[in-house]
């Protein structure tokens, strides 16, 4: 008998998934949960030309547009919600050095399961109107075979790379959804669900039988993830529903500093160039910080 | 008067005006939605109010009306909250007793089906035939302001049975003559361009502004003041928009009743969390 | 202050929602709680001419099709499980009496999903080469309007009523799902979510308090519930996960009756015109052989 | 010799000869998927012999492989099993301790992007070509005998990665010339012609009867004899098969060897819940 294969890697191995000009999806909704740790060392790792095709994007996608990674963002939404528009994005955008295709909310998540169902396209009769169809050329009319009605026809998501974070996954590739969620976290299953190449970085990694305990709970089962790594505080500056809540310091200071390209420059000097790794990151922020976010809650 | 007092004889404030207003247009058994806008005014409008009215309905005349709150929480207990949810992904949302939870999408209400009767969203730009915009103010492809993305604008004002375009602030910048991106559809062409651009359900119902309330005359598919909140005159609003036409008269905002200001201090709000202590 | 509306009714008042020549979807899976109660009033009222749009179908079609209420029925299977073939339906079906229109099983999950999203056609990529293509003229080809692919597009299941047996729901409508269940109780919820006449029956009408305990498992939330009915046993001879079994005794007695038209004709005369209602039914089945079956689990 | 010995130099029966040369089939990291059979051989052919194949692979060269359960339990815990899951929808099942379950649809399994690399059904027709038949006897219209339906059959035969068919009965009606519905496409025209049907993906592999293994030559599109289980004769087979060719010669079915005879009798099923107690 052989023993079962660990997929456990490093957060260098998640990057060199993702090499210059992936098509890329990163789980986690607006400011929440977003695998931070990896988007980090992207940048550290100097990656390039990468698309971004998400649905509710944030401070990632502004983190990567602010470091040079990115050369077009797929989604509906990039703000930061009560911190305010994404600033570094807005600057690449206004100065036309990043493209974006926009979609609506609801067709955004719809990408990802036409991607899950293999559809070559996913249907839609309600767009009409909108700028959107004057903007995206993705998207393209058909009729209705059946009904003979006006439809448009959205492209799937298709990335190359999903990476998510988790709370918890074991070391074959079983990711478990705790089982008091909300909406947003339930968006990194589809994603998830449609892709090859699955990066799951989790707060914790758990025992076989822990995972049997929360079978139920197993949205992702192994044969879905390509790569599992631990990444305790992970999200950071994010929150993770029932682990920590979100940095607002951080967040705040992020915001000051993103006021220009310089003042950007020196936060990913500070945050993301000095620490040499994750570990790094964690302590530069610093342990007293870091456990003032605590939150309780069960799987 | 202290901070707290909530005399049924005091004025009403704009928002409870505009809360009770909203009140009365829901029907009993209708779905209504509304996200969870953070920050201030933005909250107030996005949010506070519009959970505050639907609140006032059900004690009224809609019983049997359903609060969808951030797309998750179904007739949330609103009075067991000490402070308002901070995001659609916090604990408090988490926590909030209610009657049904969205776990995941496509869940429980079916949103391409019109299972929502009416929805709140806001923009940075309306225009005079109710488009909304979200995405950036300038050209699109240089634009001068990169806004957030059309959101789930497009699907709020076709999929919904009718929208409530909540404006926070009353600034000549927001109201235009034309939209610099169409996030949600209004009404160009009227009714019938509507439905030559193949929607067939929903629209902006009102437009509501610290100064004023604005529907559509859906015919012609034009902005119409429809009444000037108590204290806002008519020259206020005019000055304040950009639409291309000028607004003649208007009847003054209906002001609360006695019975609704009391419920709404009382039994909907009695703590404040969602109008603020008066 | 007004207060809120009950849905609470009779199984006579759901089969009134069920007129003549309805499209129906009857929830349960195979020979798995289905809303039996309302299935035996159906027959004792008379109903011709409906169509059964279903998913995966067992005794409830074989019923009504012995007992000539259908016209026509749009599904993947009808069948008995253990018990085998099902003899009502395949004598009306081989005698040409009925109608079936055969899909296969996901894309019969499918069509009801394309009801919930208000989908005017689900598309298809697989079914080159099947008999379904060749003799479901309801699907209809046509060509991917960004890849070029040849597709099929298949009719959305659109049903004027959807009948369901829950375990728990409470007057308003709120229909409970159980933590722990199977997939097949999954599809009602489907059902249940692409319809505008939507009858469910329940083993017990819970209060609004218990309903806000189980917020999470309300998979079926009031405003899109019709009428209410309490029917205890009401999927007998069904099994209900969790509250009881099959009763297999019955569907035995009820296999060796179907043998003949005539024997079937005996069975229904003494199961379903005999007794006057459900409780009579439920009285001439006998206390005894019902708490037989119990099976005990939470909610 | 008592009914519960089981000792690994009793001749295998023809049961564990099937369950080995399926286990061997099976590569690390495959997922296999398996219905839940009711009744006597159908069961066997349709559902124990499946799992304990997919259980000896784990236990042997393929630790990775997930077996996926009623398409409902990943890797469930076979050796817990008192008895087999009567139905899909029984509390055997629900309570069976496993990995992760599939509690909607769509789930975990994304069947249509090909996530299941193989797996098992049955029907009461299978011809020269390999397509299954499920729903009739005789014309459609009006048939001989109506049987159940299309089912999953035609995604097993098209979304999977290859397809073992299962027949619990080596009779000269179930393998035909041409079946009467094509409920699962085999090879028309070969490779090439499943092409032209636009089917880029799956098939039939093997066809696996109480008497021998069919494969196929892939190319022409043409069942083949791949081997004769011990205890069967050449004739045997070529008097119960109606496809319009002989088989003049094949192997005889590979015989277990002591060490997986030894895990599957030991360690896979020691309970003789799926293969029955010898």
């Amino acid at each position: 008998m052989t023993d079962r294969t660990s997929k456990i890697g490093t957060i260098a191995d998640a990057v060199a998934l993702i090499p210059d000009g992936t098509r890329l999806a990163i789980g986690g909704f607006a400011i929440y949960q977003h695998p931070m740790a990896v988007v980090r060392e992207l940048i550290r790792a100097g990656r390039k030309d990468l698309t971004v095709v998400g649905t509710v994007n944030g401070n990632e996608v502004d983190l990567l547009a602010g470091a040079g990674c990115l050369a077009k963002v797929e989604t509906s939404y990039v703000g930061l919600e009560k911190f305010g528009l994404a600033p570094n994005f807005r600057r690449a955008i206004e100065r036309g050095t990043l493209e974006v295709v926009d979609y609506s909310e609801i067709l955004s998540f719809d990408r990802f399961r036409a991607s899950q169902e293999n559809l070559s396209f996913w249907p839609c009769d309600y767009l009409g109107g909108t700028d959107v169809l004057t903007h995206n050329k993705d998207i393209k009319p058909f009729t209705c075979p059946l009904t003979g009605r006006a439809m448009h026809a959205v492209p799937p998501a298709d990335p190359d790379v999903v990476v998510i974070h988790a709370v918890a996954a074991d070391r074959h590739g079983n990711v478990i959804l705790p089982q008091r969620h909300l909406l947003p976290q339930s968006l990194d299953v589809i994603m998830a669900r449609g892709c090859d190449t699955v990066i799951v970085t989790a707060e914790t990694i758990v025992s076989d039988a822990e995972i049997r305990r929360h079978a139920a709970q197993v949205q992702i089962p192994s044969y879905k993830t390509t790569l599992v790594v631990e990444a305790p505080w992970g999200a950071h500056p994010c929150s993770v529903l029932g682990r920590y809540r979100a940095d607002d310091a951080h967040f705040a200071e992020y915001i000051a500093a993103s006021a220009s390209a310089d003042g950007f420059q020196r936060y990913i000097d500070r945050y993301v160039h000095g620490p040499a790794d994750h570990m790094a990151y964690l302590a530069l922020v610093g342990i007293k910080q870091l456990t003032s976010l605590t939150e309780i809650d069960r799987l | 008067m202290s901070d707290h007092s909530k005399s049924p004889t005091d004025a009403p404030s704009i928002a409870e005006i505009i809360t009770v207003n909203l009140a009365r247009s829901f029907k009993n058994g209708e779905v209504g939605f509304t996200g969870l806008v953070t920050g201030g005014a933005a909250a107030l409008y996005g949010t506070s109010m519009p959970l505050a009215a639907m609140s006032l309905a059900q004690a009224m005349h809609a019983p049997d009306l359903t609060i969808l709150l951030a797309g998750w929480s179904h007739n949330p207990d609103l009075r067991s909250l000490d402070v308002m949810p901070d995001s659609e992904f916090d604990a408090v949302l988490r926590d909030l007793p209610c009657e049904a939870q969205m776990i995941s999408y496509p869940g429980q209400w079916a949103i391409k089906r019109g299972d929502i009767d009416f929805g709140f969203s806001s923009g940075v730009q309306v225009d005079a035939v109710g488009n909304v915009n979200t995405v950036c103010v300038g050209d699109y492809r240089k634009p001068k302001v990169r806004l957030v993305g059309p959101i789930l604008l497009p699907e709020h004002m076709t999929l919904f049975g009718r929208e409530y375009v909540m404006m926070p602030h009353h600034a000549r910048r927001n109201f235009v003559r034309r939209v610099d991106y169409v996030s949600g559809v209004g009404y160009p062409g009227g009714m019938e361009g509507r439905a030559k651009l193949g929607l067939t359900h929903g629209g902006p119902e009102w437009v509501v502004t610290p100064k004023c309330i604005f529907d559509f005359d859906k015919r012609v598919g034009s902005i119409r003041l429809k009444s000037i909140h108590h204290g806002a005159s008519l020259s206020d609003i005019n000055e304040n928009h950009d639409f291309g036409l000028t607004f003649a008269q208007a009847e003054t905002t209906p002001m609360p009743t006695a019975e609704e200001l009391d419920l709404l201090r009382n039994h909907v709000d009695p703590k404040g969390v969602l109008l603020g202590r008066r």
